[in-house]
């Protein structure tokens, strides 16, 4: 029974985008019990599509052409009453940032109890009832208590279960997924993606599941559409699509997905450039949370980064990586503890510190100043060490060519560039240091998985041309792989374990470093 | 007991503030030409010098500067606010005279122009960028641009000489004594065009704020989640919009409540209305600086109290602050 | 068109203001409420203590005076039935009115006037101290006589002339315990009067009622009367024409709405019952700025001012040229127009300032000063910029320095931080009173309405001490007409405007402004038609 | 630049600059239709508009050409504008930047003075200081600039809060640049659009302070400005109403035009939030 007929969908784009249509003559079916992916990479269009379906395109985007179906109810016909009457009650949506997508000011108890009151007029005692029912069916620990909280008070995992719980309520026939797994941690979305699974099976509801990760492609989908620029340009079973694709667009994505297997370890330097001994830190509960007793980001963290080599710092929200990686450069103050370069601690003046180390950050959207040409974001540094101003500019030109990007470049402002460049950037800014440590903190993740491809790829060239030490932060255990010589797993601000990456991730010590491996999505397909 | 607490810890944190101030204006005042009793020889239009020399002795104003800002301060700490030299009796009475006109002004002000200016923002932004949204932002920056005591002046002529609808000015019309519900009526007639007058700039100022919030809000992830989920346009406004748009009107409360006490002095000097703004005007010019003090401790008292209620309005509107305290 | 030009609305007004027109008969209406504009509230309303308008408008309905002017202006007994006095003016006795009692039961005898003599006029009430200063003593040789013993001559016609503004008398049982000036009955006045003190909400409204056993049989008519304060002038014009106010004193009104309720027959706008409340503008100079030392300068600035054009054109019908610190009105003092004048004359002034050396300078300009008008009167202000703009023709550049009350009588009184002031000199009904005293050199520092402007004249101060004591009233007559042509000629300060103060009534108001100051007294015989 | 023509595109913007820029035409042809002193004598007193050719919007109760102060007057209240809001700019973006960017003690006191500031009604703190420093218009600029800072110093310090720890922030911080870089170099430029919109604001309330105090006689008498004409206008209000109309119009025709200026630099500077779906 096909519950969903796409075909030759089209929507334009409002004048001045950098395209003429969002999606163009997409056509996809969807049948009941069954999970398709819709993946691509971020401009692919596949939200539009989602957006579409639910008849919630953004201001500006209007649909030109093509039919949309929902167990042969025609869509675009539909009026406001019309899209009122089937959304939540036969087509459903859960959304990514799990959150921003709840109300804060109202209960989950109230948000959940909406759609039976509005959609069956139910009274608030029946739809309590149904709402513990929904909740317990999620696996949400403690639904009665999870009726009377406000959204700030679940954690990110437990919020998109109510999403999800909210979205079934009614058992519509189509539940459609934008990308909900992407910010939760690893763990946390494998336990998701399994709840899905077995709802949609229990339901019998047909899942439209968007993602740009094809090791969840690999983990849930029983059919794919991969969408580019817009296009679909392949569609197929999973088995198909993943082991045989068909389109080189596809191929490429395929080949961009860093495995788990870490390439042959290579010789490493003795000599230790960076060492943390006994590195310790406290969040003093300052401000409102006055009762809350402190929280200890890093407890008596020991670590040493070879002269040379990369040392990845892996682990979960909240494991305290990002800290440690702020202390090394002194953007927060350790409570105990010692860093040392070199075998000297790390001077106190930002001045002196600056020579010895740098870091690259996650966002390349907020990492560079939007007033300012990157050129002299990148030679500020070194002039403000003494380099002639001249003479900055002319190595940051040379450091633009060493990333791979155009030197004539350096005039230009950040808004000019896209995600991977502006990392390129980033990169470009800390070696004009010249200093010895190079801290990463997460600086791939928010890119798609072929420019995360280009930018391991740049870092590990680099490394190999000026003998960089690398300090590498990260959540993605398969991006370390790539990358990095040793690997260190925290949790809760303390080292679960440490040593060559090959060794770590082919035979873990710990109970928590084997649950994070196994809880990488498609470790079948790409793990091996 | 919360309440208790939460209300002692921003009174100790507002003490600081609060010596700033009457420490600051004190010696401001010092500098300026001419004591009370010029302003009282002034009033009266005769006075020799040895009158004048008797008065200065009486008032204390012979002490030197540090000495007067001392035992103004050591009496203040009593809750002792001095004695008027306009009024011969305690600052004290003198302000709970006229502090009934000038709350009953500004209370009546602000929910005139926060009602109105919630209910016009929601209509603004429900239609934007359509022929009621630019009709009320135009009215909101007219009345935003008038100034209050040309606006004061021609309501009078308007509704109290042409239309005698509205008396033209007072708090009562003491000629006839009136009790109960009359009286209230009374007042009522003569609080209507003080309040408009008043209300006007702040209506605007909540319109403007109003509107940005909802299409703020409108903007949010949940509202997107809420459509989704097949509610009506009218049930997301009503139903999640709203009271989340609502949140920067609570905090303006408070951060307005020293411009409206500001905007009272010209208010009740056109409409003669005895409230602590005109009080203030008339003890800067009579250089009565036990009475100016009193007024600006008892203004920040009031200021301080509106933005104590202002928080527990906002810690009731929004469950993520009081679940921290 | 905007109604009769100033010209026509000039005879108007003068008209009313000559001869107080017979009221026909009419039997007076008993009861109502009459409602007065009360527009500077004072800091006290006991009259034998502060001797200003603001205080006589309340006050003179409670409390009693001595004696009050008759329609005519000449003295009238109230609390003092008879008085005669000793041909040197060393004694004045007066013989008390009987079977008079206070607001609270206590009757009033001669050790209330003796009290109130001694303790409050002599030390306390302003103008007072002045006059009262050789009162030695007051005899009361039974409970209806009392005896004023002075030290050096008291002219009667000067004493008899100030009593109705400095003689009001309040009850020596109230105020014979603690500080006088703290005395709550300060503002809850007691007194004898035909009103009786009810309420008094400040900054909005004073309530008196009527004295029923008031020694005048069978007055006052009216039930109530309430004062509403109203500090801003357009206010107060729209209240009464709302019939809020009934009466507003003392030129409280704006010019513009005294000439338009002038117009409108429900009102009546006259100064008549002002006749002895007159002030006159004055422009002071600072000798201390070497320029203004120079009397050819002096008179080339009274001679660049065309004051009859300023008065028809800016003041409307209710001011006339002044010709000296002796207003026309006051019939036994005023020494008539032949002493030195200074009409308008621009070629003078120009000349006279070249003679003074003050050539014209780059752009015109000869010298700067710097003008300092008072800040409480409208006509005040509109004076200041006629100069400023008079001035700047002669190359005389003007800068108007604006200060409130206290720093307007700290600058020019205290610190004489000017070189031009202008403000009001209030001239009542004896020239000692309050008017020589501008001209009269020694007054201490920061003393206001006094000789502050640096100049000193001996043939004049020796006049002023001459006439101050001269018992004869033909020779003080001629004494003042010689001090009137010296001040004129030597010209330290100029009165060049002399006005009245200006009075609306409603219609319904009748025996309204039946005597010279009848805003002061105490309306007993006020009615009100329905 | 995109945010310049994103400025000429709102209607609000356009109809604000072509009021602003007629207001500055007048101010500065002032002097080239009206030479004479418009403060001089130019006829009798009190004459209605277009009842004397000489005078199309009559005389003031001074005998002044009231066109002729709308002209001169016109530069004054700008100016008066200008001035002041620079001021209150100045002193607001300084306690604001400093008390955001470090926090902790510093934002604490220099928050308190912002309070005490705010909580003294400003009108009355305008006034004691016109007072004791007189009138003139310096003194009363000046102190209008005293009295409106304390909105500007909380609005630049909530945004120095958001910025401070945004990453190009920390980049630079870790380059070693010094805490004086960080504050004019990175974080003011991003901070400054949501004040600059504020500013309108800031000025409207400064002519709007002007008026008021003319209208108690506070102001500068030697000087055209509208609100000494409102405030002369005052005491003939309800029989020459023109007197105080006119400057009144005037004064409300310039604030609607910063106001819409204000508005559509709001508009320009974040397109998102005044698109307004």
């Amino acid at each position: 029974m096909t519950r969903l007929l796409v075909e030759n969908l089209t929507v334009r784009l409002p004048r001045g985008a950098d395209r003429e249509y969002a999606i163009e003559d997409v056509s996809l079916s969807l049948e009941a019990g069954e999970i398709l992916c819709v993946v691509g990479e971020s401009g692919s269009g596949k939200s539009v599509t989602a957006s579409a379906l639910m008849g919630l395109l953004a201001p500006g985007l209007v649909v030109t052409g093509g039919r949309m179906a929902l167990s042969g109810l025609d869509l675009r016909g539909l009026g406001p009453a019309g899209w009122r009457a089937i959304r939540g009650r036969r087509i459903a949506m859960v959304f990514q940032e799990p959150m921003t997508a709840l109300n804060p000011l109202m209960t989950v108890g109230a948000q959940i109890g909406e759609m039976w009151r509005v959609h069956l007029g139910l009274d608030a005692r029946e739809a309590r009832r149904r709402a513990i029912a929904a909740l317990t069916e999620v696996r949400l620990p403690d639904p009665e208590g999870a009726l009377r909280a406000y959204p700030h008070e679940l954690s990110g995992g437990q919020r998109q279960r109510v999403m999800i719980a909210m979205a079934l309520a009614l058992e519509p026939e189509v539940l459609i997924c934008d990308e909900p797994t992407t910010a939760l941690d690893v763990t946390t979305q494998a336990q998701v993606l399994a709840l899905i699974k077995d709802l949609q099976r229990r339901h019998g509801t047909a899942v439209m599941f968007i993602t740009h990760d094809f090791g969840v492609v690999a983990e849930i989908a029983d059919r794919v559409a991969v969408m580019r620029l817009g296009r679909v340009v392949e569609q197929g079973t999973a088995r198909e699509v993943l082991t045989a694709p068909q389109h080189d667009y596809t191929r490429a994505l395929l080949r961009a997905v860093p495995g788990l297997r870490a390439p042959p370890p290579r010789p490493l330097a003795a000599e230790a450039v960076l060492e943390l001994r006994g590195l310790t830190k406290t969040y003093a509960s300052r401000g409102l949370f006055r009762r809350r007793r402190p929280v200890r980001a890093l407890d008596g963290v020991s670590l040493a980064l070879r002269r040379g080599a990369t040392l990845a710092i892996v682990g979960e929200s909240g494991s305290g990586k990002s800290t440690l990686a702020r202390c090394v450069v002194r953007l927060l103050a350790a409570d105990g503890g010692e860093v040392l370069i070199g075998g000297a601690p790390l001077p106190a003046r930002r001045r002196e510190a600056a020579r010895l180390v740098q870091m690259v950050f996650q966002d390349p959207y907020a990492s560079l100043n939007p007033r300012r040409r990157v050129g002299a974001q990148v030679a500020q540094g070194p002039i403000a060490a003494g380099t002639p101003p001249a003479q900055a500019l002319a190595e940051a030109r040379e450091l633009f060519t060493l990333v791979g990007l155009d030197p004539a470049a350096v005039d230009r402002f950040p808004h000019e560039f896209s995600g991977g460049q502006r990392q390129r950037i980033g990169i470009a800014r800390a070696l004009a240091m010249r200093p010895q440590v190079l801290v990463a903190d997460e600086p791939v993740s928010a890119l798609d998985v072929s420019v995360q491809a280009q930018v391991l790829a740049l870092l590990r060239e680099l490394q190999h041309r000026l003998g960089l030490s690398i300090l590498f932060i990260t959540h993605d255990l398969r991006v370390a792989a790539q990358l990095c010589d040793e690997v260190a797993v925290m949790r809760g601000g303390v080292v679960e374990e440490a040593g060559p990456i090959g060794a770590v991730f082919a035979a873990p010590r710990s109970e928590y470093t084997r649950s994070l491996i196994a809880a990488i999505p498609g470790r079948a397909l790409f793990g091996a | 007991m919360r309440i208790l607490r939460l209300a002692g810890r921003r009174l100790a944190a507002s003490l600081p503030t609060l010596l700033i101030i009457l420490a600051g204006m004190f010696l401001l005042l010092q500098l300026a030409p001419g004591d009370t009793v010029d302003a009282l020889m002034a009033q009266i239009g005769g006075g020799d010098a040895a009158f004048a020399a008797e008065m200065r002795r009486f008032y204390g104003l012979d002490a030197g500067v540090p000495a007067q800002l001392w035992n103004y301060l050591s009496r203040l700490a009593t809750l002792d606010l001095g004695h008027s030299a306009i009024y011969g009796k305690s600052v004290a009475t003198v302000i709970l005279e006229r502090l009934p006109a000038t709350l009953l002004l500004m209370v009546s002000a602000l929910s005139f122009a926060f009602s109105f200016g919630l209910v016009l923002g929601v209509i603004a932004a429900r239609r934007v960028n359509r022929w009621p949204d630019t009709l009320i932002s135009t009215l909101g920056l007219i009345f935003y641009a008038t100034p209050s005591f040309w606006f004061g002046l021609m309501a009078i002529v308007v509704f109290s000489v042409h239309l005698q609808w509205l008396p033209a000015g007072g708090l009562s019309d003491i000629t006839r004594s009136l009790s109960g519900l009359a009286a209230v009526v009374d007042v009522a007639r003569h609080l209507v065009l003080p309040t408009l007058t008043l209300g006007l700039i702040f209506l605007a100022i909540y319109l403007r704020i109003m509107r940005a919030s909802m299409l703020e809000v409108l903007s949010l992830d949940f509202v997107r989640t809420a459509r989704a989920k097949g509610l009506s346009e009218t049930r997301v406004v009503a139903r999640h919009v709203l009271r989340n748009a609502m949140l920067p009107m609570v905090t303006l409360i408070g951060l307005q409540a020293g411009t409206m006490l500001g905007g009272s002095v010209v208010v009740e000097s056109v409409f003669a209305l005895p409230g602590l703004g005109r009080l203030a005007y008339e003890s800067v010019v009579q250089r009565d600086l036990n009475t100016l003090l009193g007024i600006i401790f008892v203004s920040a008292l009031l200021v301080i109290a509106i933005n104590f209620l202002v928080d527990i309005l906002y810690a009731r509107l929004d469950p993520r602050i009081s679940a921290e305290e | 068109m905007t109604g009769p030009t100033r010209r026509e609305m000039l005879v108007l007004g003068a008209g009313a203001m000559l001869a107080v027109p017979a009221m026909a008969q009419e039997t007076p209406r008993r009861g109502g409420v009459l409602t007065v504009h009360f527009a500077t509230e004072q800091r006290i309303l006991n009259p034998s203590l502060q001797a200003s308008t603001g205080v006589y408008i309340v006050g003179g309905k409670i409390q009693e005076a001595l004696l009050d002017l008759d329609a005519e202006g000449r003295p009238v007994g109230v609390l003092a039935e008879s008085w005669e006095s000793a041909p040197d003016g060393l004694t004045h006795t007066f013989r008390l009115r009987r079977g008079v009692t206070w607001h609270d039961g206590r009757p009033f005898t001669s050790a209330d006037v003796q009290f109130t003599a001694m303790e409050m006029w002599k030390k306390i009430l302003n103008y007072g101290t002045t006059l009262q200063q050789f009162l030695t003593e007051v005899q009361t040789p039974d409970p209806h006589t009392a005896v004023f013993k002075y030290s050096r001559p008291m002219p009667q016609g000067l004493l008899l002339r100030a009593l109705p503004d400095l003689g009001y008398v309040s009850p020596k049982h109230v105020f014979e315990t603690g500080d006088i000036r703290q005395n709550p009955a300060n503002t809850a006045p007691i007194g004898t009067g035909p009103f009786r003190f009810v309420q008094y909400e400040r900054g909005q409204f004073i309530i008196a009622e009527r004295n029923p056993n008031y020694w005048r049989e069978g007055m006052p008519y009216l039930d109530r009367v309430v004062w509403r304060v109203v500090g801003d002038r357009a206010a107060a014009a729209a209240q009464m024409e709302a019939g809020q106010i009934l009466f507003s004193p003392y030129s409280s009104l704006t010019i513009a709405d005294l000439q338009r309720l002038g117009r409108d027959p429900r009102f009546e706008v006259t100064t008549r019952g002002n006749e002895g409340n007159v002030r006159t503008n004055t422009l002071e100079f600072n000798f201390r700025n070497p320029v203004l030392a120079d009397i050819r300068v002096r008179r080339a600035i009274a001679h660049a001012l065309n004051v009859p054009f300023f008065i028809e054109n800016f003041l409307g019908p209710f001011a006339k040229p002044g010709t000296g610190p002796i207003p026309s009105v006051s019939t036994d003092y005023y020494p008539g127009p032949d002493v030195p004048q200074y009409p308008y004359d621009p070629a003078l002034a120009n000349r006279l300032l070249d003679e003074a050396g003050q050539r014209r300078g780059q752009g015109g300009l000869r010298f700067a000063l710097r003008l300092l008008p008072a800040p409480w009167g409208e006509d005040i202000a509109l004076w200041a910029t006629f100069i400023q703009q008079s001035l700047q023709q002669v190359g005389i550049r003007i800068e108007i320095v604006r200060n409130d009350a206290a720093g307007y009588l700290r600058s020019v009184y205290r610190d004489h931080a000017f070189d031009l002031a202008t403000g009001w000199h209030q001239y009542r009904s004896d020239p000692a009173v309050s008017t020589t005293v501008w001209y009269r050199s020694g007054s201490p520092v920061g003393a206001p309405w006094t000789n502050q402007w640096g100049w000193k004249d001996d043939r004049i101060d020796a006049l002023i001490d001459a006439a101050a004591t001269e018992v004869d009233p033909a020779k003080r007559r001629a004494l003042y007409a010689e001090f009137v042509r010296a001040v004129q000629t030597e010209l330290p300060l100029w009165m060049p405007i002399e006005q009245i103060f200006v009075s609306v009534f409603n219609r319904r108001v009748r025996n309204a402004g039946n005597n010279p100051r009848w805003a002061s007294s105490s309306w007993h015989d006020t009615w009100l038609a329905s | 630049m995109r945010a310049l023509r994103a400025f000429l595109r709102s209607p609000a913007a356009v109809i604000g600059s072509v009021i602003l820029l007629a207001v500055l035409v007048m101010g500065v042809s002032a002097h080239w239709f009206y030479p004479g002193d418009p403060l001089g004598l130019a006829g009798r007193p009190l004459q209605w508009p277009g009842q004397n050719p000489r005078f199309p919007l009559g005389t003031d109760p001074s005998g002044r050409d009231i066109a002729a102060q709308l002209f001169h007057g016109a530069r004054v209240s700008l100016l008066i504008g200008f001035v002041a809001t620079a001021i209150a700019a100045l002193i607001g973006i300084a306690i604001g930047a400093l008390a955001g960017f470090y926090g902790g003690a510093v934002d604490t006191a220099l928050m308190r003075v912002t309070e005490a500031f705010q909580t003294v009604p400003n009108f009355l703190l305008l006034l004691v200081l016109v007072a004791v420093f007189g009138s003139t218009i310096e003194t009363v600029t000046i102190a209008i600039g005293i009295v409106s800072w304390p909105p500007v110093a909380r609005l630049t310090r909530a945004e120095f809060l958001t910025l401070r720890t945004r990453d190009f922030v920390q980049a630079c911080r870790v380059q070693g640049l010094s805490d004086a870089h960080l504050i004019l170099r990175e974080v003011l430029p991003n901070a400054l659009p949501p004040v600059i919109v504020y500013a309108s604001v800031v000025m409207a309330v400064a002519i709007l302070l002007e008026s008021a105090l003319a209208f108690l006689q506070l102001s500068d008498p030697n000087v055209p400005s509208w609100g000494n004409l409102i405030g002369l206008g005052r005491n003939v209000l309800r029989t020459e109403w023109y007197v105080s109309a006119i400057p009144g119009v005037a004064i409300l025709l310039t604030i609607l035009g910063v106001s819409l200026v204000g508005q559509g630099l709001n508009d320009a500077l974040n397109p998102r939030l005044a698109s307004g779906r």
